[in-house]
């Protein structure tokens, strides 16, 4: 199991490629990958992601756990950013190993609905035009966590 | 104790955390105390149901006790992933 | 969208890179990899796949299509290998990016039961023993299908 | 008319593939016609749950008709992904 919480950029691909090789007993691996979007036509300027240094990394540690024994995952990946991000750029992934498709599937929507609501991230938006706005977090992200 | 802001909890009392002698046996009883500091503290605690807050960087209610705290963070829902 | 079928290995770092970048209008992005399993201390020597030449590729393309139309996904990925492959070496992968992570799981996921049961591949098991054996299709992957 | 065989099916019945001239007006007279050709083909096409069949590259059932098809495929369920 591996946690990083960083302001650099990560590279997915290599990342992806690490995680799903050699592995001889795990039959299903599933990435997730969050990426900032540009809301219509040039509308956002940049993503800034504040985050709660003393305790990012041991709630996202504690989550990544639950998953792995929760679903007997052979590993799990979780790399979150923080910072300002540009439209296009990687904000997040995660990563899961199990024996069968079904169990990675679902604790890897089990990290992200977690990620989500339950790890000390705040984003606010930059528009084009100068503004910046909170995003609000969503009543149905929080209600995907009543499903675990 | 240490009291930490984040978001636009941070932004509308600013400043990102402050030290705070206090008695206050829970959480709630520490808000009252702010609000009671200044106008801008009043506004940001104004609807406890839009905050949440963490107690020695762990994720808890305001009904949390406070005996032993070293740390308490409020902060809006949060908005990860 | 895009669907390769091929007896080479692919590169699924550089394949899951690919897919997720530059994407300014989807914010999520899920990969799923099949993994040649070794089932208990080297008892498999090889995975051999065969296919159906003339009715995989459309076959992927149908499943494929539907994703992308049911979910109105930005983008999907399908790559499959056929012929023998030893444990830890990469089957498949599928990849699909939408706005919302629930699209994009969720048609990662129809993705791969459709692949498991309705796309023309069978598998046959080398034991290191010299025995050989087809895998029989499994009722729960039968059944996975009535949930769509 | 080709008729293909993938898997065990072809296995069984000893090759990957056969040009057959048939009047059979559906995919249970093709079966019915083959399995009385040989032993092997009734060994192979003794239970039809345990078989699937495509028509012209196209997944369908053992009632399917067979006007103007050119190619008929017999293999086990398939085990993909």
């Amino acid at each position: 199991m591996r946690v990083v919480v960083q302001e650099a950029p990560f590279d997915f691909g290599a990342e992806a490629e690490a995680f799903a090789s050699g592995r001889h007993d795990m039959g299903a691996v599933v990435t997730f990958t969050g990426v900032v979007r540009d809301f219509g036509g040039g509308g956002l300027d940049a993503m800034e992601i504040e985050h709660y240094p003393g305790m990012t990394q041991k709630a996202l540690e504690k989550i990544a756990s639950e998953a792995v024994e929760r679903w007997s995952l052979g590993d799990a990946l979780v790399i979150h950013r923080y910072g300002r991000m540009e439209p296009g750029e990687k904000i997040m992934m995660v990563a899961t190993a199990a024996p069968h498709r079904k169990d990675a599937f679902e604790a890897a929507e089990y990290l992200m609905d977690y990620l989500k609501s339950r790890a000390p991230f705040w984003k606010k938006e930059h528009s084009a035009s100068g503004e910046t706005d909170w995003v609000a977090a969503k009543d149905e992200d929080e209600d995907a966590l009543t499903r675990w | 104790m240490d009291v930490l802001y984040f978001a636009w909890v941070r932004e509308r009392i600013g400043l990102p955390k402050e030290t705070v002698t206090t008695d206050a046996a829970t959480v709630a009883d520490l808000v009252e105390e702010l609000r009671a500091k200044e106008e801008r503290y009043a506004v940001a605690f104004s609807d406890l149901s839009a905050l949440r807050v963490a107690v020695d960087q762990e994720l808890t209610d305001f009904d949390a006790p406070l005996a032993g705290a070293r740390e308490v963070a409020f902060f809006p829902p949060m908005t990860g992933g």
